[in-house]
């Protein structure tokens, strides 16, 4: 098993009720395979998900990309700096 | 030199460091907390980023400032955390040959910090409630291929 | 507030004076020495206007900007006398609820400025040479009826 | 006779060589006979004459303004204020 961290932000952290959950997942996981586990551990999430960008390691990425051990995935609502 | 600072913006520094020899006009943009919004008396405003790519992210438009723009530097600075009224959460300077390069590059960084820089604001109102306010769905940016 | 000073302008006055809990943004504009102007060394510049009519048309521009653009204030000071490489001899300094209006009246300020208050600039050169620089001619306003 | 004064300023100032002239004037006299005066007293200004503004007590004017003894003149260059 490999150790992900999902960070969350703004409102994403306010409906999880926090900033930062741990994922355990079988090797060779991707992208889309964390959000599922997010998805499934919190359904309060569900109204955000068409609006949330997702970043791994502090890149935006579009594509369904592969995680490795010890990687990170940001959860980002629209931005509003300024 | 892209920021995120706890405390007020010490905008006298920034506007020290930006005076160059070369540079016959600064611009700095400061946005304020303002004390309404849509009609509601707004008491302050509460801001949260994901600091690290926020920092690149910042970076990149001190960069794509200089690129674009016939400037000397592009330095910008976003506060975090709570911003009382008429202080500053966000500082751009701009330091230029001439004047209207500098008002271009720093109205161009400032849309650009709206659009790309993963910071996020919530309005404090005065009944107590607060709200995180309507933003812009952040995109991956085109491929390395098509940049400048 | 149109002002003349013959001291280092203190633009961290006019930035304090400037922030209003009504507005969300502040744009200010610092003209510096620049110490090469057409290819020559420049080792400072030296202003002098006739005073109590660039007070006058120095006014006349702040209460223009409020009237064209959604602005809260407008506050411009020139400098007069000798400004020091790098030191600013104008320094506009514009409030508004939002950051458009305030980088329109801004510009607008300075381009004013430049084409209708009778204050002269003189280069000093690194060689002990001194130039007026060119100007714009004065001309007379439109007749009233033709204002805003 | 009436006193009017004339304010001389950058280049003006400079190839005249003061910046105050104090001029005697008839009763009755216009902004082109002080001019006419200032320009019997100064050769130095003939280059200036085409690019020079005229203010009458503060206030530009392109008109053969009548003066009034007490009155200023402003002779102005082209502006590069900034």
């Amino acid at each position: 098993m490999m150790t992900v961290t999902v960070l969350l932000f703004a409102q994403a952290r306010e409906r999880a009720g926090l900033g930062t959950i741990l994922l355990e997942l079988p090797p060779g996981s991707r992208v889309t395979d964390a959000i599922g586990a997010v998805r499934a551990r919190h359904p309060a999430l569900e109204p955000l998900w068409p609006h949330l960008a997702v970043a791994v390691n502090g890149e935006l990425t579009a594509d369904d990309a592969p995680l490795a051990h010890g990687g990170e995935i940001a959860l980002l609502p629209p931005v509003s700096g300024g | 030199m892209a920021e995120l600072v706890d405390a007020p913006i010490d905008t006298e520094r920034l506007r020290r460091e930006a005076a160059q020899p070369a540079c016959g006009a600064v611009v700095l943009f400061l946005g304020t907390t303002r004390d309404h919004h849509d009609g509601r008396r707004v008491t302050g405003l509460a801001y949260e980023a994901y600091r690290p790519m926020a920092v690149t992210a910042l970076a990149a438009i001190e960069r794509g400032a200089a690129e674009r723009f016939e400037i000397a530097t592009c330095a910008i600075v976003h506060r975090l955390g709570e911003v009382p009224i008429a202080e500053a959460s966000v500082a751009v300077v701009v330091a230029a040959a001439h004047r209207g390069a500098a008002f271009d590059a720093c109205r161009w960084a400032m849309d650009e910090l709206k659009r790309t820089v993963p910071i996020w604001k919530r309005e404090l109102f005065a009944d107590g409630d607060a709200a995180w306010v309507a933003g812009t769905p952040l995109t991956p940016a085109a491929p390395a291929g098509d940049a400048v």
